[in-house]
């Protein structure tokens, strides 16, 4: 660690930019007065090849989707197209959010193709492409109902009915938009109970937030009669994007009764992941809700009948609900998403669902666990049966290959939720399925003492959370360092 | 790839033969027959968007992309375009760091959860703060999830928050939806040349006030010089002090810990991004008491089976996969790859090159401040202030008559006043400065 | 990095403490100490180079490079501008490839030599031939290279290389260049029709002869339709048959083991390396009699302690740093990087992809050449043979005139005669065609 | 493995460019009559996905300079700063060597300035950038000494003097120039022994070629006597640029004597080797030599009076040995060597040779292993004493760091020829230190078994070059793909 005094003024020695500084202990003054600045600061001191070296270590040390198969059910985890990076790397892009309108033609028109892309994709009539990740999508959603319902005097909705089997964060972002979560058991077929959703309903019904196919991989078969349900108690229906992949070209949200939705661009759009983000939560609506979407969005301008080419402005929506970021959301990861939907076209699209659904139907077939319910999709839910699934996962680890997500959704019994994507070869799959079978015939004592071929062996995760340290500066030996 | 597949798409790897194959294994003819989809909503019409080739698709965004001005931008406000070195391009885009998804299996995420905890610990050195999770989306939400904090951990029957009313439309905004559904509401404080009105605020704050919002530097790119009286204020009404700053200032402005700061959010990404279009990285540091109700991920040291130490993601159980409705916040999906951005960038100034670049923007802003209020029809800078990175001038002309006149010449400047703009140092060379100093002399009169 | 260290490279990581503590381990005072260098020969002067940061280097570099045009190329003649995949560079660039050194210690650069090989299986499999090396610099060095080779392995006591009277000049001046320190004399034989006049050619072998060359396609871009014949004259006066080609043409056109072919030369990186003012990589691939007599590094497979398969450079007896002054070639560093790229475009394109390229480019080029033809003041393409990516045109205008016209159009074409023009379709899309097409007619009457 | 069978024309079906083929047999269509096409093409069909995983696991199987130290004394494996890899992807410089000169300025303008970069560096009053690696360099300088010498009339001179100790291409080169080559041994300080080399001259001898440092890392003390004896004699002197990393801003080969030298941009600017290349070789010579120099060069155009940039143009010495390369040599690693020293510049140069010596001489006195020849600068040779030295250096792998050059010179018993170069800090050259000083003291049996930690197991180059199998088609087992 190399520490940095802070001292006195004297402008003139840092007057200089780049290079050329004259030494030590001129840069470490400040050209500020004592009483508004700190004393030190405390951190290493490397030069570029020692970084170079060291990000290099770390990154051998993480799985990634160019290592290998990454079967995670519900977060779709696909091949990110190198040229992706490149659009989203142009120096023309780079530009900062305050700009004039007109001179970021350029930027406008990805974002409103982006949009009109999407509303073409999921059926819906307008799209917000503001909300920074899946979760944001949801929470501007829930926003834009609630803005609805109260400028319609409904304000007194409070409840938000959410399966039991749905994603953690439809539950969160319920709460954190204030309503009550209500939640919705599944029939024994493992889809919405009718009866029960007939019980839930309600004038205080605010929305229902359903994913289709679920997280078991079916299809919602009675998602018309669904939608009329919500829609005769004045309820919206949101659709959670996170299974599209396994519809594009066969199905849109819109189609289905579908008042709102969002997009994850990371999984259906092929974007990078980041090892946890950024990600990217469009919201789509129907033209009753556009005008409570969030502001700016962004739109063609009237023809000034100069120009061959269309301009573009930004628009507040008439009732908008306002911000859910401080600019426009992750432009890196929009203009990726844009890209790959233009690379794939109507084509592309439909082919990526068709191959999804048959390599996880494939796939299914050559694993020797149950797999309780179909017919799925795109990601099938099997049982680890008798033994604890995160074992399975963590000894799939020692076959080489990512496992599938664990213990969820609860319905079935030690769920192992797997979802291959179609950018997997037969090869691959089988592959997957070797790992699979041969952990389903060892014992509790192997799977419990994996992984062991890894960089790091079975981590503590009690001891991780029964005395946290989380930085540096909370380890006992500074050695450590 | 082009040519090798005959349509579908590129990325998926099936020929003919395995394709037929998988279809027989499953039982199937044809892939239509797997979905289970009622023919009422099948969906049998076409996107209408057509199929291009790598090559034609890069064609396509570049001259979209190219419609784009190319202009000096003198901008910040909250978004700044500091050089980014080389190293973190190359570094960060190695696939491992950037295909990975959320660390849920630690043993083989070794690499990328010993970068967030560095980022971590680059977040707690900076704050002099215990926690730092390891990022929110941007300063905006960020704030929000202060809010949130704020109304878990309060120890009154309050729901006053106040913030400051040059607060920039987008935080406040979104600040606003984050509250919505709490019993929380936002209310405004003055402020006074640029930063924040002491006295007036004392007036305002109450034990009703459950969080005290605050910026140093403020967005008018003026260092706040009461810091811990506003730091009193707040901890003798037992609220919330929460402090927006970010990594450049924090190397060496007053540390958030020494004025009494409970929590501090910001934009990370100053380091680590160039500007891109207001994508950011939310910081969030906290006091270590309220541990168990920080939203976010979070890292944490243990060991693993042979008691060597191991990384990995910790107290998930305030998160929403495991606590649904009662977690601490929504967020799933966050900001890691700009945090990993970030570090790099921190990581390659190291200590010094932090400090300087942060002095060289107190200099270059004054330098610049003064330089240009010799030209006529400017003033600058209008607050009385230290200032850092960005000042705010005074202008004869309309401010956005100025400022469209600027862009003609080749130079972007916030207007933010009927005659105020604002102008930013940060990312832009001297010969560009000399250059902007010129075309202002020629149009401010 | 830019402010972590006072003066000096930025990178030598070298802390004034950790400078010290070496000085003084050591045993001297200063690193001068360590110079042994006669004051006579010292140098206590100035290069007079400016130390720049990153940034102010990237932005002299791009400022530079800005001073050239934007043209679209319609350039060939022995490189290429085919679309690279992004792919290739996304992994060529990882630094395990990019930074490593040659493979003395196969033990840790088994990815690398592993990759070689399969560049050395891909040019096995195109040429039919059962040697290829892992890379000459260029086609022009690796046709010098074919003649040491051809004087080494000669049966006869001639001397004579035949090349064709249209070879390309820097292809024509560094066989001179390779063959000055032997005995060998470089001729040329007539072509007729921009193809080899077999009987002109026939004339001129005989047992003096100990290397025929001819290329397919032809540098202006004919398709040789009497490669046999070719092959057999060689053949019958004990002379090697050298031909010149290049992957992307080799996907197509007859195979060179199947005509005769001795050893295959050319340009490999037409895949993998964008237009690169030239910058090339030599394929050279021979019958396996001249095994021991090949110049250039080749990777071979083995096994491991543990029986496993391995890969490890082999035969490096051949070699300059084994052989000295008795080696096949005086190469050390070659273009190993590059062959990985083309290995990995080639890769992406798959047989099928490699196949449809070849054929676009009879296919577009044929298309444009009738397409021109049509246009007042131009012929089109001038030698009556089946072309691939390129064709002569002739022209009414002076070449040089029409040529500078169409370059202040934005477009780039070859002068190959008083009134001949050559143009190639490869890389070019077709709405650039279109426009050259529309640029053509206004300039060619 | 997929074979592609090329059939008959059909053009129409091949009309279309990029995406969009109808199918596989179409594509597999030739428009070419017959009897000019080939019958069929075998190579493996892959995906992105999958040839994405493939090198990213190859480049898993790879160490380099971002890897760890890499000592290879004589290769100069320096960090290669990764900004230079921007500049040379910048699109602007991606131009066809056909393009008019006026409308490459910018790509003239780069060489000009690199030419004249590297003659102000080496003392050189012309520079050639066209020989593409540095045996190519080689090559240059000994075409240009046997035209300088046939143009004076004395293309007799048939003699290169090699030293005993010099790299391998300095023997293979002149040999390829068509000289006989004599090689001179050194004296018992391990320099040019004057007495062998004045036995050596003589009216035959057309160069010398010598390296200085010399490969011990010794400094040619007498390298003055060296130039005088050689110019006495008519013959001229060569610099191998293989050391140049050791005397930046100390010292020049040009102010020695030198007539002719080339430059190592891979050694000495720090350009990637690519695990093999691209490098470049530049020549700079005296003026008597210039005009025997490749064509073409580039140079500032007279001023046109009308312009404040100068104009470049390329021009043919007048008495041009011509074309050693087809175009201008490797454009894309002459870029990174201009950026490299606009970075660096004079203050950068010469810290780099300084801190080079430096960290040489403090690994030399950190390890146990015998350094018999001394002073020396940038690298030094040690003896592996009793021990093989290429066993130690498979041994030092499974210590984790790359093992230095081993039995060269051989001057040196069992030479362990170590370069490590500025760029290792203090703690790395201690960890190198530390695995030296391990190996010394294991036994021939544990060091004949080394390496056991790496990807692969010591290889038997033996069995590899008694029956070579040089690429896919000659593996008995196809199965083996």
């Amino acid at each position: 660690l190399t520490r940095v005094d802070i001292g006195d003024a004297s402008s003139d020695a840092n007057a200089g930019d780049g290079d050329g500084d004259d030494g030590a202990s001129a840069r470490a003054d400040s050209p500020l007065p004592d009483d508004l600045t700190r004393d030190s600061l405390e951190l290493p001191e490397l030069s570029e090849p020692e970084l170079a070296r060291h990000y290099t270590r770390l990154s051998q040390m993480i799985y990634g989707i160019d290592s290998g198969p990454y079967p995670l059910g519900s977060c779709t985890m696909k091949y990110n197209p190198k040229f992706t990076e490149d659009v989203a790397a142009l120096p023309s892009g780079a530009v900062h959010p305050d700009r004039s309108e007109r001179s970021i033609q350029g930027t406008l028109e990805v974002l409103y193709r982006l949009q009109d892309y999407l509303g073409r994709i999921g059926g819906m009539d307008a799209v917000t492409l503001q909300p920074p990740a899946g979760a944001a999508g949801e929470f501007v959603g829930i926003r834009v109902a609630a803005a609805y319902h109260e400028h319609n005097g409904e304000g007194h909705r409070d409840e938000v009915i959410v399966p039991e089997s749905a994603h953690g964060t439809n539950f969160a972002t319920a709460a954190l938009g204030g309503y009550d979560v209500v939640s919705l058991p599944s029939d024994e077929d493992g889809r919405v109970d009718l009866d029960a959703l007939e019980a839930a309903l309600s004038e205080n019904t605010a929305a229902l937030m359903l994913t289709n196919p679920n997280t078991l991989g079916l299809f919602e078969r009675d998602i018309e009669e669904i939608a009329a349900m919500v829609h005769d108690v004045g309820g919206l229906l949101y659709y959670d994007g996170a299974n599209l992949n396994a519809l594009l070209g066969r199905a849109r949200p819109g189609d289905m009764g579908f008042d709102v939705m969002h997009y994850n661009v990371h999984k259906t759009f092929a974007t990078p992941h980041g090892g946890g983000g950024p990600g990217a939560g469009p919201v789509g609506v129907v033209e009753e809700l556009a005008p409570f979407l969030p502001a700016p969005r962004v739109n063609e301008a009237d023809d000034d009948g100069e120009s061959d080419e269309s301009t573009y402005e930004l628009f507040d929506p008439d009732h908008t609900i306002g911000h859910v970021h401080g600019y426009q959301g992750n432009w890196l990861v929009l203009v990726k998403a844009f890209a790959y939907i233009a690379r794939l076209g109507d084509d592309g699209l439909a082919d990526a669902s068709a191959k999804a659904v048959l390599n996880a139907n494939y796939l299914a077939s050559q694993i020797e666990y149950d797999v309780p319910y179909e017919p799925f999709h795109h990601e099938f839910v099997a049982s680890a049966g008798e033994q604890d699934a995160a074992d399975v996962a963590k000894r799939m680890l020692d076959y080489g290959v990512h496992p599938p997500t664990t213990k969820w959704p609860e319905i079935v019994p030690e769920a192992l939720m797997t979802e291959p994507t179609e950018i997997e070869s037969k090869d691959t799959l089988d592959r997957l399925a070797g790992a699979f079978n041969a952990v389903v015939d060892e014992d509790d004592a192997t799977i419990e003492a994996a992984p062991d071929r890894t960089t790091a062996r079975r981590i503590d995760q009690t001891a991780a959370a029964r005395s946290p340290r989380l930085s540096w500066h909370a380890l006992d030996d500074a050695d450590e360092r | 790839m082009d040519g090798s597949h005959a349509t579908g798409s590129p990325y998926a790897p099936h020929t003919d033969t395995e394709q037929s194959a998988m279809l027989e294994a499953v039982g199937v003819d044809s892939e239509a027959e797997l979905f289970d989809i009622p023919e009422a909503v099948q969906f049998d019409g076409e996107f209408d968007i057509a199929s291009r080739s790598e090559q034609e698709t890069r064609q396509l965004v570049r001259s979209i992309l190219g419609r784009n001005d190319d202009l000096t931008e003198l901008l910040g406000r909250g978004h700044y375009g500091y050089y980014v070195p080389s190293l973190v391009d190359h570094l960060a885009d190695r696939s491992e760091f950037l295909t990975s998804y959320t660390q849920y299996q630690p043993e083989v995420s070794q690499g990328f959860l010993q970068a967030l905890f560095e980022f971590q610990s680059l977040l707690v050195e900076l704050t002099g703060l215990e926690i730092a999770n390891c990022s929110m989306y941007d300063a905006a939400t960020a704030l929000g999830e202060a809010a949130t904090l704020a109304e878990r951990v309060r120890s009154t029957s309050g729901h006053r928050v106040l913030v400051p009313d040059q607060l920039l439309e987008g935080r406040r905004s979104t600040l606003e939806n984050y509250v919505a559904g709490t019993d929380l509401a936002v209310e405004e404080y003055a402020t006074a040349d640029g930063t924040v009105d002491v006295g007036a605020l004392d007036e305002q704050v109450d034990d009703e006030v459950v969080m005290v919002y605050a910026e140093n530097p403020t967005i008018r790119g003026t260092i706040e010089e009461r810091l811990e009286s506003i730091g009193s204020l707040a901890g003798e009404a037992d609220a919330l002090f929460v402090l927006g700053s970010d990594p450049v200032a924090l190397s060496v402005l007053q540390r958030p810990a020494d004025v009494g700061a409970d929590v501090v959010i910001g934009d990370a990404s100053v380091l680590g991004l160039p500007t891109s279009y207001g994508m950011g990285l939310g910081l969030f540091a906290c006091r270590e008491e309220y541990l168990r109700q920080v939203p976010g991920r979070l890292v944490g040291v243990s060991e693993d089976a042979t008691d060597r130490r191991a990384f990995t993601l910790t107290l998930q159980t305030r998160e929403q996969h495991i606590r649904r409705e009662r977690a601490t916040s929504n967020i799933c999906t966050n900001q890691a790859w700009v945090a990993l951005r970030t570090a790099m960038h921190a990581a390659s100034l190291g200590p010094n090159g932090m400090v300087d670049l942060a002095n060289r923007g107190v200099t270059r802003a004054t330098d610049l401040a003064n330089r240009i209020d010799e030209i006529p029809g400017v003033d600058a800078p209008v607050h009385d202030r230290h200032h850092i990175r960005e000042f705010v001038a005074r202008t004869d002309q309309p401010a956005t008559v100025l400022a469209a006149d600027l862009e003609d010449r080749g130079f972007a400047v916030h207007v933010v006043g009927d005659h105020e703009i604002q102008i930013c140092v940060a990312g832009v060379g001297d010969e560009q400065l000399d250059s902007f100093a010129a075309a202002l002399e020629e149009v401010a009169r």
